[in-house]
């Protein structure tokens, strides 16, 4: 198969930038203005932009030759997390999960931090420990210091944007470890994630999974008094220049993660492990990489996304809730495999995730516009999906010349 | 040279889940010495050197390095002690390209973990160069052939600098030329008082390189002998266990009518470039016909065209005693009475999940099946004679197959092609990283086999082999055919001029 | 609010959360019937959200694009959709939220059933069967829809609010059937082997009331319990009423045609708009006596 | 890996029931005779028989290596398809979809089978092809008159029993089609396909996607007349003996399909194909195994029961609607896994996927013994997915293993 790697690897370069294209003109023929004009373009961008975000981190775990089921349940856990920390008062379920761990990863970020740099000072191991713990209890403190009175006032919006993202973490490394010291499936591991972490979501926001409203003063909606500080708000908001609204702020989160992770894949050694794992996970293993380590990371930054994810969806739908992003784990699968990142691991960009998760926006903004039913949508979005990667992996042309050659050989 | 050793293995014990594969292995060399290591398939060479890379980790013994102490717990803690190994698999990683895989896992960083790019691919080019193995170092392996990957493991080992160099039968998928290449930089690590773990099967390169020999036999410490006094016949012994005459054997009988007739074979990738082109050749019945060329001349492209092995599209027309076949797909060709016996046991030869018996039988249930259905007791009885005839050592056909040494699985695939009784056998590079003991008996078999009619073509890489085997030798120089040789006027110079690609 | 009165006619959106639910088939029905009536000045654009609020957002967003120039909307919950109606409001387009009311209180209208009340109804109907208010003694099993969302915990909660006043009565169960006909079969098909001597099964829809009684049926208790469901659709719980094997069933009406009339006398400026303004759907009790009226409307 | 395989062997062949084992303990020590008692065995038997016959499906598919993520909407669509064709007169959207293809389809079996006849009597190749096409159209034709009636009188159970599984077969080949001669991951074709079928589930039913409610006499119950034949219900009842209930006739269904696929597997070429195929595809095919029919085939029999199990659902629950199998294709793979089938292919048996089946049920139906919370339900499954794999994996073994090893190397 090699041999038609070079038109295969155009193919899957360029590909998903044609589709984008070639969708987008589809929207102008269709609709003209109303799907052209600003206001419907930041809509696009300001909703792909929320489950753009798991893509992401998606893409590293599929460029690894994982796969993560569990990425939906996480935006859920978290979206229930965040809209509790924001709106209740004193400890709550909530509480009670997301500190305790948010603690923690202080603590041990705070202790590696530390440890690696007196070891920089080239000091004894033993000291490094002893500092690093020192270090690590300092940071932590001072964040406790900084958090705890949260409990009872209700949490800031940077609060959350740091604390729900760090739960996702944990449990996005916990997918991690147990795949990498189990040496099992990434699909089973994160499908019981994926299980587990819906039914926790249920538990903590009680009675069965209630939904936890967010209500702001500004939207004209209160709660017994209880609302979210307005600075949340400004999440799901627009930036707007002279009044213009130019860029929705949820867009800014995606395209820094796009950035963001597009440079550790190039620059950075990591990015080489990612690829070098899903690539060859022996060989990568006998060159002395910790893959262990990679595949924990990968999966933590993916945990991480979806949760961050799951704060933007409590601002854009001002509700946190056990089902927010049910069946979000097919969509993000979709958009990073139309964005020519195959399954098998070692191959893909995450600017094709990018531009995946904008075709299949476009495609339902196009499709709404249009008044085409659900069902009718459901139907078009396998056939895409299909259809997107028969075309990257260039099999068209090869039954084409296939059939022709059967022609020519007739004769 | 008696120095103070400079790597000292003592009582080396190694099982794999209650099979004992290493029985109380003592290894020494020093320092600037190449020491070959050779045995038959399954003796533990590679067990014994995995476990001083640090690839396995459970064994019981002592590693002592310029008499310091040493438990390696994986592959780091090893390179850091200044081993490193070439192993007898290629792992690299296909994505990525030549230098990304030469330093993986070490990459050079600029800062923050950034690699620096520039430094990496000069570093690269640098090595690369000195093996002669002239491709831009940004390629990605996939666009390699083997011969070529080897060369790139080669650069990957060169570029540790260690003191202490293991080559795992580095030669087996290289060419004469190319062997040359590896061994003029063998020399220069020796004036640099490196190390050198040679393991080989194939003699004359142990003749002509190694300093000492160490000899396993079934994870046994046969002996230590130096190279410039030690004959032929003793190693092989020492290997075997028992002495032969004989090694080569040719025995065939081929007679007048045309087998095999392959007229103008052409096939391109799909950026169409040629992988054979025009290939156009006869072969009688019962011949032994060797195909040689240096690597990447096409000649597994050539045996996978005729065996319809994978999509390119192919051109020309093939026949079988006169009739025209279909190539398109194995199923086709091999009911036309084709057999392929592959270059990569393991990749496209066996199923390792499998059994050795289930292996045996899987290109020719047909002659296992009862009423439709599947019978245990015909597949135990047949697999049985085979085992038998080709004597495949193994202890239950129940057994996976990867429990067996390469040479007992490259006697099973024989026995699971001669199931299907073809009329014309592939072999493609045989006797890879096949002992001795093995090799004779598959040379005996593919003669006896010759005259019973069957058409034996063989390609390889050793021209000795090719001399001595094989009725006619047709040399292959990039995907053409540009001679083929009576054995009376083949001989090692004419093959390889022929070979040589045109300046 | 600029309209579209060139054309003299008014282009309406309507985003339902989703059709699996017959009770929202049947609303789109009469909805789509009504529309029909003045066909010659409203167009309406019927969308369906595959009960997803992102969707339900992408809807409204359209219509906005759109500039229709009212919208009706079935939201999933209270809050999701709040912020998009609130965003449509200012842009000058009427809102009308139908079936469960928001968080976002400055929509022009909301027409709905009160789902409490319907749980009272029940409760009290459970109570008279078993011997009225005071002396009302025995068990029964509760079956819920899905509990994340509101309906199903205001039918709880409504219930409760009589029964639970009921020293001899014992309310079991409780667990989530997500309105569905067979997972309120397994629940019962589990429940009634743990209580053998349960009088009334109390599930938040009909689908799952028929559930348990096909449980019952397999166990042969189906004659000595007795099934209360709710929503009252006609070829649904009304069926079944008639066919004696629910008790009773309590309406549910769909908010549809009173939407697209109160929509349309909006446009007219027949109506002004007093923000955040409620208008309650009367329930109905649907016994084997007054089941037939229920079917033939 | 291979180190410890034997161990592992054994594990993964006994590892299931034991697991079973342990849990039916604890079944009876939580709930004494009530979980016991006949009647909820059967209940639990019956249960999980639905819900095991794509499961059985699923085993195959992965034993190639592969995963089918469409059976679960293949369920749905076929409890679409059958509800109506008992349900409705003259033709709907569902006859005008099922028939074609069934008819097609008979005629292409009736083609193959003549063909086939026609070669051993060593006729010539154009022969055989026509005798084939004769054969075939004789076979359809004489279907038409069977079932055409049936289009305006509505549908028997025996023909729905036919026409719905073959709509299934037919899907799925289309699945495994696309998979071999396209050449791309299973997980991405079927998730299309998921996509789609459920998609074409709710365009069938109609009206977005309306339930379709299945009426019987007996029952009491009738709309506007219309009923379905009161042999239907049969397939949701328990056959008795003596007026005691003994099995209930969906558990003949999945007993059945064990038993055949087990045969399959283990006595017949293709079984080993199957098992070759997962083990190494490259070395099947160069073995002149058609990896690409078998596949194939592969695919369809698991789209055909799923589709056998959507009938089998409208019967048990007297409906047909579009969300009938959501999420069903991930309790199959949590059992077929549970079982001891390896997702890597090659590995595993059709017997460990019906205990697999068999510990699920159980576990749901203790759970609902015990009155637990769905969300603690959820956590809890998650958990044990997890769990039985790595137990099967051998890895707490190992864990301890290491462990101890440690401690020893610490003294
Ligand atoms: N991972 C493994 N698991 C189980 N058995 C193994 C494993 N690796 C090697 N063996 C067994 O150990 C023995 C020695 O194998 P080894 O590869 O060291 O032989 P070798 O001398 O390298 O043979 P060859 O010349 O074919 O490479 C063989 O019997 C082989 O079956
Ligand atoms: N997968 C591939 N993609 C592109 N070109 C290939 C591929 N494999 C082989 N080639 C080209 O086909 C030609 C022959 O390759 P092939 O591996 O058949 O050589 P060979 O003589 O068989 O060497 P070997 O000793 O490895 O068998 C080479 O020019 C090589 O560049
Ligand atoms: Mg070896
Ligand atoms: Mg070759």
């Amino acid at each position: 198969m090699a041999a038609n790697s070079h038109w295969r690897l155009l193919n899957q370069r360029l590909g998903p930038f044609l589709g984008l294209i070639v969708i987008f003109v589809i929207g102008i023929i269709l609709n003209g203005d109303t799907f052209l004009n600003i206001y419907n373009q930041l809509n696009v961008l300001g909703r792909v932009s929320i489950i753009a975000l798991p893509a992401v981190g998606m893409t590293l775990v599929i460029l690894t030759a994982g796969i993560d089921l569990s990425v939906g349940s996480m935006v859920s856990l978290a979206s229930v997390v965040c809209a509790m920390l924001l709106m209740e008062r004193d400890w709550t379920r909530a509480t009670s999960l997301a500190l305790p761990i948010y603690f923690v990863f202080i603590f041990i970020a705070g202790y590696y931090v530390v440890r690696k740099a007196t070891r920089r000072l080239d000091a004894k191991k033993s000291w490094s420990v002893i500092t690093g713990i020192a270090g690590g209890l300092i940071v932590a403190v001072t964040m406790v210091y900084w958090t705890y009175p949260q409990v009872s006032t209700g949490f800031g919006t940077l609060s959350v944007l740091i604390i729900v993202p760090v739960l996702g973490l944990f449990l996005g490394a916990l997918n991690g470890i147990i795949i990498a010291k189990g040496k099992i499936q990434p699909f089973i591991v994160t499908l019981g994630m994926m299980s587990s972490a819906v039914g926790l979501a249920k538990f903590i926001a009680g009675k069965g999974g209630q939904i936890h409203p967010i209500y702001f003063q500004s939207v004209g909606m209160t709660a017994g008094g209880k609302v979210a500080p307005e600075s949340f708000d400004v999440l799901s908001s627009k930036i707007s220049l002279f009044g213009v609204k130019l860029f929705p702020v949820a867009g800014l989160f995606f395209l820094c993660s796009v950035i963001i992770i597009y440079f550790v894949l190039t620059r950075l050694k990591f990015g080489r492990y990612v690829y070098a794992i899903g690539g060859n996970e022996e060989t990568a293993r006998l060159s002395g990489i910790n893959v262990d380590r990679v595949k924990t990371i990968v999966y933590a930054i993916a945990g991480g996304l979806s949760a961050l994810a799951g704060v933007l969806y409590c601002s854009a739908y001002t509700q946190g809730k056990a089902d927010a992003g049910i069946t979000w784990e097919l969509d993000a699968i979709a958009a990073v495999v139309i964005g020519g990142t195959s399954l098998m691991g070692g191959k893909g960009t995450v600017v094709g995730t990018m531009v995946g998760v904008l075709i299949l926006g476009y495609l339902g903004n196009i499709l709404n516009l249009q008044e085409v039913s659900s069902e009718v949508q459901d139907i078009l979005k396998g056939v895409i999906i299909v259809g997107a990667v028969l075309l990257q992996e260039g099999i068209f042309a090869r039954w084409m010349r296939a059939f022709l050659k059967k022609i020519k050989d007739e004769e | 040279m008696m120095e103070k050793p400079l790597l000292l293995m003592k009582q080396i014990n190694k099982d794999f889940s209650g099979v004992q594969v290493l029985y109380d292995v003592d290894f020494e060399m020093s320092a600037g010495e190449v020491m070959a290591l050779m045995g038959e398939n399954g003796a533990g060479k590679s067990t014994l050197m995995k476990i001083l890379a640090g690839v396995h980790t459970d064994w019981q013994g002592s590693i002592l390095i310029e008499g310091e102490k040493h438990r390696f717990k994986n592959t780091k803690d090893a390179e850091q002690a200044g081993i490193s190994i070439i192993y007898q698999e290629l792992n690299l990683v296909q994505e990525l390209s030549v230098a990304e895989n030469i330093f993986l896992g070490r990459e050079p960083a600029a800062f923050g973990g950034m690699i620096n790019y520039p430094k990496m691919n000069r570093m690269a080019h640098e090595i690369t160069d000195e093996l002669n193995l002239n491709v831009d170092v940004r390629t990605p392996i996939a666009q390699l052939r083997v011969g070529q990957q080897q060369l790139v493991e080669i650069a990957k080992a060169l570029s540790l600098n260690a003191r202490i160099l293991i080559m795992d039968e580095p030669s087996s998928a290289l060419s004469d030329t190319e062997t040359e290449i590896l061994f003029r930089v063998i020399r220069q690590l020796i004036r640099r008082n490196v190390a050198v773990i040679y393991i080989s099967h194939r003699m004359g390169e142990v003749f002509e390189i190694a300093d000492r020999v160490t000899v396993l036999r079934d994870g046994h410490l046969v002996g230590v002998r130096s190279a410039k006094e030690v004959q032929r016949q003793e190693l092989i012994s020492m290997m075997v266990g028992r002495d032969f005459d004989q090694f080569f054997v040719k025995e065939s009988a081929p007679q007048d009518e045309v087998a095999l007739e392959v007229n103008r074979l052409t096939r391109k990738t799909i950026d169409g470039k040629y992988l054979i082109k025009d290939v156009t050749f006869r072969v009688r019945k019962g011949e032994q016909f060797g195909i040689a060329g240096l690597l990447g001349a096409g000649r597994t492209e050539l045996l996978e065209a005729i065996f319809g092995a994978d999509f390119l599209q192919t051109s020309g027309e093939v026949k079988i005693n006169g009739q025209h076949i279909d190539y398109s797909s194995p199923e086709k060709t091999i009911l036309a009475g084709l057999s392929l016996i592959t270059e990569d046991r393991k990749g496209n030869g066996l199923v390792l999940g499998m059994s050795v018996e289930q292996n045996m039988t899987l290109a020719a249930l047909r002659e296992i099946v009862r009423y439709g259905m599947l019978s245990k007791s015909r597949e135990k009885s047949v697999t049985g004679r085979f085992t038998h005839r080709l004597s495949i050592n193994v202890s239950d056909m129940k057994n996976p197959i990867e429990t067996l040494s390469g040479g007992n699985q490259q006697k099973v695939l024989l026995a699971k092609w001669l199931l299907t009784n073809p009329r014309i056998l592939l072999l493609d590079e045989p006797t890879r990283g096949i002992d001795v003991g093995a090799k004779h008996e598959i040379y005996e078999l593919l003669s006896e086999l010759s005259k019973q009619g069957i058409t034996i073509i063989i390609v390889s890489s050793e021209l000795t082999e090719l001399l001595s085997i094989c009725d006619r030798i047709m040399v292959m120089r990039e995907g053409t055919v540009s001679a083929i040789l009576e054995h009376e006027e083949a001989s090692q110079e004419k093959i390889m001029d022929a070979a040589a690609p045109l300046a | 609010c600029q309209k579209s009165t060139q054309s003299g006619r008014y282009v309406i959106g309507f985003s339902q959360v989703t059709v699996k639910e017959p009770w929202r088939v049947v609303f789109n029905e009469k909805l789509k019937a009504k529309a029909e009536e003045y066909k010659d000045k409203v167009d309406l654009i019927v969308l369906d959200a595959d009960d997803k609020t992102e969707n339900q957002v992408e809807h409204v967003k359209t219509f906005i694009a759109k500039r229709v120039d009212a919208i009706l909307i079935s939201p999933k919950e209270a809050s999701g959709c709040s912020k998009v109606i609130k965003e449509a409001t200012e842009a000058g387009i009427p809102v009308i939220v139908l079936d469960r009311d928001i968080t976002y209180k400055g929509y022009a209208v909301f027409i709905g059933a009160d789902n409490r009340v319907i749980g009272q109804a029940a409760g009290e109907y459970a109570v008279k069967l078993l011997g009225g208010p005071g002396n009302a003694s025995g068990k029964i099993y509760e079956i819920c829809g899905a509990l994340a969302s509101t309906p199903a915990q205001e039918r709880r909660q409504g219930f409760h609010d009589i029964v639970d006043r009921e020293s001899g009565i014992e309310i079991l169960g409780g667990l989530d059937g997500d309105w569905k006909l067979d997972q309120g079969k397994a629940i019962a098909q589990d429940a009634l082997q743990v209580h053998k001597d349960i009088d009334i099964i109390y599930a938040h829809n009909d689908p799952m009331a028929y559930g348990a009684y096909q449980a019952a049926r397999e166990l042969g208790l189906e004659k000595q319990i007795k099934f209360l469901g709710i929503d009252g659709l006609p070829h649904e719980g009304c069926m079944w009423v008639k066919n004696g094997i629910l008790t009773a069933t309590f309406l549910y009406p769909t908010p549809g045609e009173k939407g697209l009339e109160i929509a349309i006398e909006i446009l007219n400026g027949k109506r002004t708009i007093t923000p955040g303004e409620k208008i309650t759907l009367e329930t109905a009790t649907i016994t084997s006596e007054n089941v037939n009226e229920f079917i033939n409307e």
